[in-house]
């Protein structure tokens, strides 16, 4: 094949196939050159930021609307490698898309309610938002262990910034600086990972790594003890590693409550979540495709197992290391940190059951596996940025974010203090709220992985007991605005119900309700997306 | 009128009054509490009508299914029958009282009557669904607004009693969530999957869950339903929030929240797992028999009255679970031995069930009635009311005595059937739960003449008790009637629900029997 | 020939040990920065000995291109990062970076 | 027919009261203090009552063609001779009369099919039944009780279980029913006087104190009072009436708490709130043991009923509880030969299909015992008698009517009603707490100087005679003794009542004396209650007729007779008829002294004598009307009409006696002793009046009363302050000892054995509360405090510094591949 050959078909497969599916990242991309432009021709006070930041939002979320409802309406899943199968197009990565794109916008409302950057960073700002948010995009869509690794980076640089974007505060930049550091090192560990698995496997693509996992086992014992199983695990757990540091997992999780501290709580809310998604996109598709290699059942069986363990670990420490937290963000820096634990619990039921050579066909039982960790994460975006936002909104008048400025908070803002209680309560799991549904859908699947590998039992006595264990401090801070008396020297916090914010809170608290009332929808769609993704393997 | 929207009125009714609500005026509080108690009386006289409507014979009646969350075959499913229609017209009721009761709630009033509509349609909701996965749902709903209620408008302890309630729930709901999903799989994840009755079913044919597994998920029901009933250990719950809530919120718990720990196991955990109830029917009598003991001892030692009303609770909701438990089979054939007992005994706890809610409703209200106007609990500073209060204080030993089971109230059939049953499952436990009738009246009289009898009131602020008004009589003389009308016609309620609990019952025992039959083939196939 | 594999991957071993012994052990911000690219590296000689001795061929040198580019990004924003640390802090011994903690 | 009016007249007695309760209560609330309308309702009430029992009693003799009495007037001296109990001996009226009967029992039953209206259609099940054992009826039939029950309304049915509540009518039932209402009738005129100074706006209680002193000032609450009245004459005859131990349980409840609201009358007094829990407490201990008796009975006779259940048709469809022991030709039960167990069965019956077809023996002593245990604790018998003394705290009418003529009496008459279902080892028990408690009572009262409690006690010791008589065989004596002792009893109660009044609540006999001047109605008709329970009668007369004794003499005669007659049969047990003897004795003495020092000899408090006046009409006429009673209810004796009906329809096999490990001696056995132990019943009467007349009588009172009363002694006593010295240091010191000892024992043992009860109550149950507060509640706590700081101290792993987060990436994967490795190696 001729150089200008293979340049042509590039093009082509680029502009034809591949740029009409990345519309929404396009629409990222040219907000963000967007905002940038229009600052350098000084023309942001005809056009703040903010509302390019809407609009290009709004845009994307508009073009994923339109994914979502061309691939979705198709009787079988369908699946296209873009850009020469870096990346890869299908439901699931329809979700995530939709998913993020929903909750840039969001974001992007709740910053310009809050007014987190003044006008004159308001540009440089959203470019980080949109870029990193992009980043978790390509994280939710690729299909090479490169993009894998350029995905992380390129969302996780622009987080490294938002983190320390408060200037001249110390602690913002202490955060952002144990961010950085970490998450540099975290990459590193990664990349040698990427590096020893790549280099054992003979490729990098994703979709071949079950194959060449097959073949490789084949070659070997099968087991651990083979060196080459023995050094594709170690660079597996690397990769985990990262990637258990995008999802601040235990004992990958130190970064989490000093940067999210340090953040605003917009930012901290944004990080909680959106980077959250992003990894979890990430780790369903290294974990898919890995399954069904044959000859490494036991590794993929240790890996869930692992996952597990992680998974135990993550959400006792979280829970419990959050009780006696006085910053309401380092609070739910701890909460973020046993959700991810609880949703770690799906993954690995999900793995679990993969490996599984005596159970027959899973994907059904895998699929609803998947569906309970979207759907978590879907509700999850509303309680916990719904929580979030309330932090920012007390902030904004009371210049502080700890447990001391929301007590008795009921007197004064009750709207607040409702949008808080639903958001807490989702968070603890109880119905009607969504965090219900979401939960129960894990636990299910837990349950269901327990035929598979009795140890999903433990699991889930751990998810149980933690349930119990994460209701002191919420209520504890629910408590302190519910039941007891504002201090008479505290500041005011006069939000009003009609009023923007109060419009904004209540909207999320309004769909962490419908979510937990009407789950149907939105359990469909998990599920569809899920079970494309299974179907494809 | 059409059961689905009966039932489903039922439910919602409250939760719309909650709503609008909030179209008052703040500050016309007058207007709220009216509007509050026109809504709870119109579910009460819902409830009625479907009393009305429902017909013994029939078994249940069954509301029209509607989608939920089909894609895990969850479902809008409500019912009744002879089981929890007794129990959906005592909600009703005891809420319309306690919401009579709530005049003396001044604080934050509007969130409050919210919260107590909230909490009627959880209730409500929970003794209507016939979906398992729905049933929790309102299990837990119940949750948030109890929390605040007793959290704000209590005692001083009130937040620690609040949180100590919820906590203990909530774990007792997790395990109830584990067994949930063990049936849901076992049961194959079918249409059917959350549906009770039809889960019944296959457990009565033997053909939903192994013998083994029977047992661990009727422990985890077990325990999740011995929180609510309360049983001993897991009932130090109750004596706090009892304490701490306010006076129609005691009503509420004492009247009602109990009653779902009875419920769920006659309606879930004894149907579902017919074997596993079988297994721990020992260990049930037991533990009923000694909360009987227990709670008694317990409340002849306290100073505080409400903490003597709560403690008496954990004393008779013991014969409860007593008369449900005594279940005794042949051994090797597993046929059920005493069944005409067994009925008996489930019978006398569900009227026990009944009779506790008139009594310890109106016991609780009696306390508050006093409470709010000397401010005060000792039991030992108070005295004399009778000639100071004399209709109240008439009522109220008419209460106390329809706790104390006292023939021609309510009290005694429940507590009667339930112990003379008993001794065809053990003489030993039976002469125990009986020896409760001493020690019952023995804390009962005594608080009685500590504080209606005597020659004068011996505690703080005097001068502010004044005869108890209208509607605090209204409300004691309702419950004063009722009590009477069970205890001398039980066979009102008894023929509603009995054939719903022969039908229970027969299922439940069909089920152990198939149960046995397996475990014989295995141990048989094993030895070959 | 597999010799020489394990010859290079070893010296990636080295480096990433002495990568992650940097970022453990220095005080100084920069210093840890240097880990990281160190550890980065080691990852990128593993790259190249693969595309050398495996079938990842090619792949493996875009890939390590690509590590050398992000790894410039990333250690720009570190050092941005790690001045506005100095503004606010007058240091960058990362040792004072404790007032984040508990 | 006959059947239906004895229901409907029984249910209107019963039904009376309650609706005069509701309307006295409510009317009296909110009416005004001084009216009296309440007490007349309450009278009204009652009297119907007794006119519609009376009528019962006349249409059931009609009925029954007065079977009853006329045949123990014709055969009472063939009873002598008689072997065979009236095996082929009857003469023509009987048949005349049995014909009648079992006519008027066939007529009933079709009527009732005609008449099934009212209650719920196949629910209404009447019984026409014969109440005996089964095997006795076959030779017997001309003694074949005519009982009327039927059911009232179902409460509940569970497959084969069926609880109901029933009526059992037979001459027991009836005459218990008229004894009940005339007495209540009597009594409830009379507290229409006693209690009028509560007929006021502001009553002054003196025994009541506020802390600064001064007495309780109150509104007055006579509507209360005849409307607890009503109330429990309600629960009383509801308890007659009944017609399954079940419903007994009910009503023993109720009239229980009707005691406990009486006693507790005056609610402002301490000493009366806490008679009443003390007496309620005790029964319930009684109770207790009653309602192991009915978990039994329920178990394994699956119904409660006493008499058979027939269809519409009349047919026989399930046994009765009395139908279902079957007793052998001697009147032992009989025993299964395979398993050795009581059989349980009904030859005419089909048994409730829930009964097992036998029940161990051990079982129904235990059943049987159980009941009795109710029945200790409701008629005061020993060792849960302490509670009747305290309840004298209620008015003195209460005392009359609940604690000595009824309520008390009813553990006596369920005792005789349940009689069939008792083993001889339960009759034992039964006679042997009787004489306990006799003697121990009777003790007691001849130290006590509160007229209340004299009587008090002796109103336990003649209910232990009952039971004595009941344990002993002796059905009809024993029944026979309640009946009289009602009269007597209340007509003492209201007498000492009529005192109290007049004394202005003084209840100290030292105090009082020479009271006959002052308030001569009462005394006399006083009299004639002390010599009622003494068991007077004049000596010459007593073979030839028995006009010239008064009620007790003959009812304890009976009893006394009986206990000879088995202490014949059984020697082991000769205490069984020593002791009562000599409490006879004991207890002419002490009612004698009572009625010397009240009403004999000088004013011993002359304030209290000024002001102390003869009662009104109001309470002297009841008084009046009782004391003929009191004196004249026993004529004749065991011939005498009143112990025909009462024995009427006694169980057949009870005049056979039973010869077995114990032997009961049957009727003729106790023929043949009656004249003996009448005789030494009297002569201990006797002496016993003299004892107390020497001492009490001849001391203070002036010899010329005492002359013309007992002349002939007179002479003998005549330096009575030597006699009295002499008496005693030999007589009264031994006696005082004896009884302080009694006292003190029933004070320190018994009382100490309840408060110690108590204490340990409160000791565990504040053991309980604690055990509670710290180890249930404090093991959570633990949880949540370990939890809290599990917690806390896990925030200190975030130490915040960098390099050290550093460093755990590189351990975390470390520690995870090392993890992965061990769990899987290969």
């Amino acid at each position: 094949m001729l150089f200008s050959q293979l340049i042509t078909k590039l093009i082509q497969d680029t502009t034809e196939k591949s740029l009409p599916l990345f519309g929404v990242e396009l629409c990222l991309c040219v907000t963000i050159v967007l905002m940038l432009l229009v600052r350098l021709f000084s023309a942001d006070r005809v056009l703040p930021a903010c509302i390019t930041a809407v609009v290009g939002a709004a845009a994307a979320l508009t073009c994923s609307w339109l994914q979502y409802r061309e691939l979705f309406a198709q009787s079988a899943p369908v699946s296209t490698e873009l850009f020469t199968g870096l990346l890869i197009h299908d439901n699931f990565t329809v979700y995530f898309r939709a998913f993020l794109s929903l909750f840039l916008l969001l974001t992007v409302a709740l910053t310009s309610l809050t007014g987190i950057p003044d006008e004159e960073d308001g540009p440089d700002f959203y470019s980080l938002l949109f870029g990193a948010t992009l980043g978790m995009m390509l994280m939710a869509s690729s299909n090479s262990l490169l993009m894998l690794f350029i995905a992380v980076e390129m969302a996780s640089v622009p987080s490294y910034a938002m983190v320390g974007f408060l200037k001249g505060q110390k602690s913002a930049s202490e955060g952002a600086l144990k961010y950085v550091v970490y998450g540099a090192g975290a990459a590193g560990v990664m990349l040698y990972g990427i590096s020893l698995v790549a280099g054992t496997l003979g490729t990098a693509d994703m979709s071949l790594l079950s194959e060449r996992l097959a073949a490789v086992a084949a070659d070997g014992s099968g087991g651990l003890g083979d060196p080459e199983l023995r050094t594709f695990a170690l660079g597996l757990l690397m990769i985990l590693a990262g990637l258990a540091f995008k999802l601040s997992l235990v004992p990958f999780h130190f970064w989490c409550p000093d940067a999210f501290e340090g953040a605003s709580a917009e930012v901290a809310g944004f990080l909680s979540i959106a980077s959250k998604a992003g990894a979890f996109a990430l780790l369903v598709r290294l974990c898919i495709s890995m399954a069904g290699a044959e000859g490494a059942e036991t590794l993929l069986t240790a890996f869930g197992v692992g996952l597990g363990v992680i998974s135990i670990i993550t959400m006792t420490l979280g829970n419990l290391a959050a009780y006696g937290q006085d910053n309401l963000k380092r609070l739910l820096a701890y909460s973020t940190i046993a959700h991810a634990g609880y949703m770690v619990m799906a993954v690995s039921a999900m793995v679990v059951m993969l490996s599984d050579t005596a159970a027959g066909d899973v994907s059904r039982s895998v699929a609803s596996a998947m569906e309970g960790l979207l759907y978590y994460l879907f509700v999850y975006l509303f309680m916990n940025l719904g929580a979030f936002a309330v932090i920012a909104l007390v902030r904004n008048h009371t210049y502080g974010e700890t447990i001391g400025d929301v007590r008795g908070l009921i007197s004064q803002a009750p709207v607040l203090c409702v949008v808080m209680l639903v958001c807490f309560f989702s968070l603890v799991g109880l119905p009607p709220f969504g965090g219900f549904v979401g939960k129960f859908f894990i636990f299910a699947a837990v349950f269901n992985a327990g035929s598979s590998h009795s140890f999903m039992y433990v699991l889930l006595a751990f998810g149980c007991l933690n349930t119990v264990f994460s209701l002191f401090y919420y209520i504890r801070v629910l408590k302190t605005m519910f039941l007891e008396t504002r201090d008479e020297d505290a500041r005011p916090v006069p939000v009003q119900f009609a009023s923007w914010e109060s419009a904004f809170v209540l909207t999320l608290a309004g769909f962490v309700i419908l979510l937990g009332v009407a789950p149907y929808v939105m359990s469909t769609t998990a599920n569809s997306a899920a079970q494309a993704l299974v179907m494809l393997q | 009128m059409n059961p689905f929207l009966l039932l489903s009125l039922l439910i919602f009714l409250p939760l719309i009054g909650a709503l609008l609500l909030l179209i008052f005026d703040e500050k016309n509080t007058e207007a709220m509490r009216f509007w509050s108690l026109g809504v709870t009386l119109v579910t009460f006289i819902m409830s009625v009508v479907l009393w009305g409507q429902y017909d013994p014979a029939q078994g249940m009646l069954l509301a029209d299914v509607a989608d939920w969350v089909p894609s895990w075959n969850v479902y809008y499913r409500l019912g009744v029958d002879g089981i929890s229609l007794p129990l959906v017209v005592l909600t009703g009721l005891v809420s319309s009282l306690a919401m009579a009761a709530s005049w003396s709630i001044t604080k934050h009033v509007r969130g409050y009557l919210i919260l107590f509509l909230m909490l009627e349609a959880g209730m409500m909701g929970v003794f209507l669904s016939l979906d398992f996965f729905l049933f929790y749902v309102f299990w837990e709903v119940m949750l948030l607004p109890m929390y605040f209620l007793i959290g704000v408008w209590g005692g001083p302890r009130r937040e620690y009693a609040a949180i100590k309630f919820f906590l203990y729930t909530l774990a007792g709901s997790v395990l109830m969530l584990i067994a949930m999903l063990m049936f849901y799989f076992v049961s194959g994840g079918t249409e059917d999957s959350f549906n009770l009755v039809a889960l019944a079913q296959r457990a009565s044919e033997g053909t939903l869950m192994s013998p083994s597994m029977q047992i661990t998920a009727f422990i985890l029901l077990f325990i999740g339903f011995a929180i609510k009933l309360p049983a001993f250990p897991v009932h130090t719950w109750l004596p706090d929030a009892h304490v701490e809530a306010p006076t129609p919120i005691s009503m509420i718990l004492a009247g009602v929240l109990l009653k779902m720990g009875g419920y769920g196991i006659i309606r879930i955990a004894f149907p579902l797992c017919p074997y596993g109830a079988q297994y721990c029917a020992w260990a049930m009598v037991a533990i009923g028999v000694f909360s009987i003991i227990y709670g008694a001892f317990a409340a002849l030692a306290q100073t505080d009255f409400k903490r003597l009303v709560a403690y008496s609770s954990v004393s008779h909701m013991g014969y409860v679970l007593l008369g449900l438990a005594i279940w005794k089979i042949n051994e090797t054939t597993g046929e059920t031995l005493n069944s005409d007992y067994w009925q008996m005994g489930l019978n006398g706890a569900m009227f026990q069930m009944i009779a506790h809610g008139v009594s310890s409703t109106g016991m609780f209200f009696m306390v508050g009635v006093i409470y709010d106007r000397v401010h005060h609990r000792d039991l030992n500073k108070f005295g004399g009311l009778m000639g100071l209060m004399p209709l109240y204080s008439g009522m109220a030993a008419g209460l106390f005595f329809a706790g104390l089971g006292l023939p021609g109230l309510c009290g005694f059939i429940g507590e009667v059937f339930v112990v003379i049953s008993t001794w065809s499952f053990s003489p030993p436990l039976a002469i125990l739960a009986a020896s409760g009738v001493i020690l019952t009246a023995g804390y009962i009289l005594w608080a009685l003449q500590r504080v209606y009898l005597g020659a004068e009131y011996r505690g703080p602020h005097a001068e502010d008790i004044t005869p108890s008004n209208g509607r605090e009589n209204a409300v004691a003389a309702i419950l004063m009637v009722l009590a009477v009308v069970l205890g001398v016609y039980p066979a009102v309620l008894f023929d509603v629900m009995e054939p719903s609990i022969r039908a229970m019952a027969e299922a439940s025992a069909e089920g152990c029997q198939n149960a046995i039959f397996q475990l014989d083939q295995l141990q048989a196939s094993i030895q070959r | 020939m597999i010799a020489g594999l394990q010859a290079y991957l070893l010296v990636g071993a080295v480096l990433f040990v002495c990568g992650v012994i940097c970022m453990a052990t220095k005080r100084n911000g920069i210093g840890v920065l240097m880990g990281v690219e160190l550890v980065l590296n080691g990852a990128n000689v593993n790259f190249i000995a693969f595309s050398k001795y495996t079938a990842l061929g090619l792949d493996a040198q875009i890939f390590a291109l690509f590590v050398i580019v992000l790894a410039a990004a990333e250690a720009a924003v570190a050092l941005a990062i790690a001045l506005n640390f100095y503004n606010n802090h007058l240091t960058i011994d990362v040792d004072k970076a404790n007032r984040l903690k508990g | 027919m006959t059947g239906e009016t004895l229901r409907n007249l029984l249910m209107t007695a019963w039904l009376l009261p309650l609706l005069g309760f509701a309307i006295e209560i409510f009317g009296g609330f909110w009416g005004s203090r001084k009216s009296r309308v309440a007490a007349w309702l309450a009278v009204a009430c009652i009297a119907t009552g007794f006119l519609c029992s009376a009528s019962a009693l006349v249409v059931w003799g009609n009925a029954t063609g007065w079977r009853v009495i006329a045949h123990d007037e014709h055969h009472g001296d063939e009873h002598h001779g008689d072997e065979h109990h009236g095996d082929e001996h009857h003469g023509d009226e009987h048949h005349a009369a049995d014909s009648d009967a079992h006519a008027a029992v066939n007529m009933k039953s079709r009527n009732d099919q005609a008449t099934t209206i009212g209650m719920e259609p196949g629910n209404w099940v009447t019984t026409s039944v014969s109440a005996d054992g089964n095997v006795a009826d076959a030779d017997h039939s001309h003694d074949a009780p005519t009982v009327y029950s039927g059911t009232l309304y179902r409460l509940a049915t569970f497959g084969g279980l069926e609880l109901t509540l029933d009526y059992y009518i037979d001459s027991l039932t009836l005459v218990m029913f008229t004894m009940v209402t005339f007495i209540a009738t009597c009594i409830h005129l009379f507290a229409i006087g006693y209690m009028s100074d509560e007929l006021t706006d502001e009553y002054v209680d003196h025994f009541a104190h506020l802390s600064d002193g001064h007495h309780v000032h109150r509104p007055g609450r006579f509507y209360r009072f005849f409307a607890f009245l009503s109330l429990f004459c309600f629960s009383m005859l509801g308890l007659v009436l009944a017609g399954n131990i079940f419903q007994v349980f009910i009503f023993w409840e109720l009239v229980g708490i009707c005691s406990f609201l009486l006693i507790g009358f005056y609610t402002e007094r301490k000493s009366a709130s806490d008679a009443a829990n003390k007496a309620f407490i005790m029964n319930r201990v009684g109770d207790f043991g009653f309602l192991i008796g009915l978990m039994v009975l329920w178990t394994f006779f699956g119904t409660f009923k006493f008499g058979e259940t027939t269809d519409l048709s009349g047919h026989v469809v399930e046994a009765g509880l009395f139908q279902m022991l079957p007793r052998s030709e001697g009147g032992d039960i009989l025993l299964d030969e395979v398993s050795g167990e009581v059989l349980i069965g009904s030859m005419t019956a089909p048994n409730p299909e829930n009964s097992s077809r036998t029940i161990p023996y051990s079982l129904l002593i235990v059943a049987g015992l159980g009941v009795f245990a109710g029945c200790i604790g409701k008629s005061a018998q020993f060792p849960l008698q302490t509670w009747l003394p305290d309840a004298m705290e209620g008015p003195t009418p209460v005392s009359a009517l609940v604690h000595s003529a009824t309520m008390v009496a009813a553990g006596v008459y369920l005792t005789g009603r349940f009689y069939p279902m008792f083993t001889q080892e339960v009759l034992l028990t039964i006679a042997y707490v009787g004489c306990i408690t006799l003697f121990v009572a009777a003790t007691i009262a001849v130290v006590a100087t509160d007229i209340k409690k004299v009587l008090a006690y002796s109103t336990i010791s003649q209910l232990g005679y009952m039971m004595l008589g009941l344990g002993v065989f002796g059905w009809g004596a024993g029944l026979f003794h309640l009946v009289t002792h009602a009269f007597f009893k209340s007509l003492m109660f209201l007498c000492s009542g009529s005192v109290i009044h007049g004394c202005h609540h003084e209840q100290e006999m030292p105090k009082m004396g020479g009271l006959r001047h002052k308030m001569p109605i009462t005394a006399w008709t006083m009299l004639v209650g002390v010599v009622a329970i003494s068991g007077l009668a004049i000596p010459g007369l007593v073979g030839l007729s028995s006009f010239f004794a008064f009620s007790g003499f003959h009812s304890k005669d009976a009893v006394v007779a009986t206990a000879l007659a088995f202490v014949e049969a059984n020697p082991a047990h000769f205490l069984l008829f020593i002791v009562p003897l000599i409490t006879a004795g004991i207890t002419a003495f002490y009612m004698f002294r009572l009625w010397f020092y009240t009403f004999a000899g000088s004013p011993r408090d002359q304030h209290v004598y000024d002001h102390c006046h003869e009662s009104p009409a109001i309470m002297t006429l009841p008084l009046l009307a009782l004391s003929i009673f009191a004196a004249y209810c026993a004529w004749g004796g065991e011939q005498g009409p009143l112990y025909g009906l009462i024995t009427g329809d006694q169980p057949a096999y009870i005049a056979h006696g039973i010869a077995g490990s114990v032997t009961l001696p049957g009727h003729d056995a106790v023929h043949e002793v009656h004249g003996t132990a009448g005789i030494l019943a009297m002569l201990a009467a006797f002496s016993g009046t003299l004892v107390a007349w020497v001492l009490y009588g001849a001391g203070w009172i002036n010899p010329g009363e005492i002359q013309k009363q007992l002349s002939g002694v007179h002479g003998f006593l005549i330096n009575k302050w030597h006699f009295d010295e002499l008496y005693d240091s030999v007589f009264m010191r031994p006696m005082h000892i004896v009884g302080k000892f009694c006292a003190w024992f029933d004070r320190t043992i018994f009382d100490g054995i309840l408060h110690g009860a108590a204490k340990v109550t409160v000791v565990v149950s504040r053991w309980d509360r604690l055990f509670d507060e710290t180890v249930v509640d404090g093991f959570v706590n633990v949880i949540g405090r370990a939890t809290h700081s599990a917690g806390l101290s896990l925030k200190t792993i975030q130490t915040g510094n960098l390099r050290q987060y550093v460093m755990f990436i590189v351990a975390g994967v470390v520690a995870l591949f090392a993890v992965v490795l061990t769990t899987f190696p290969g």
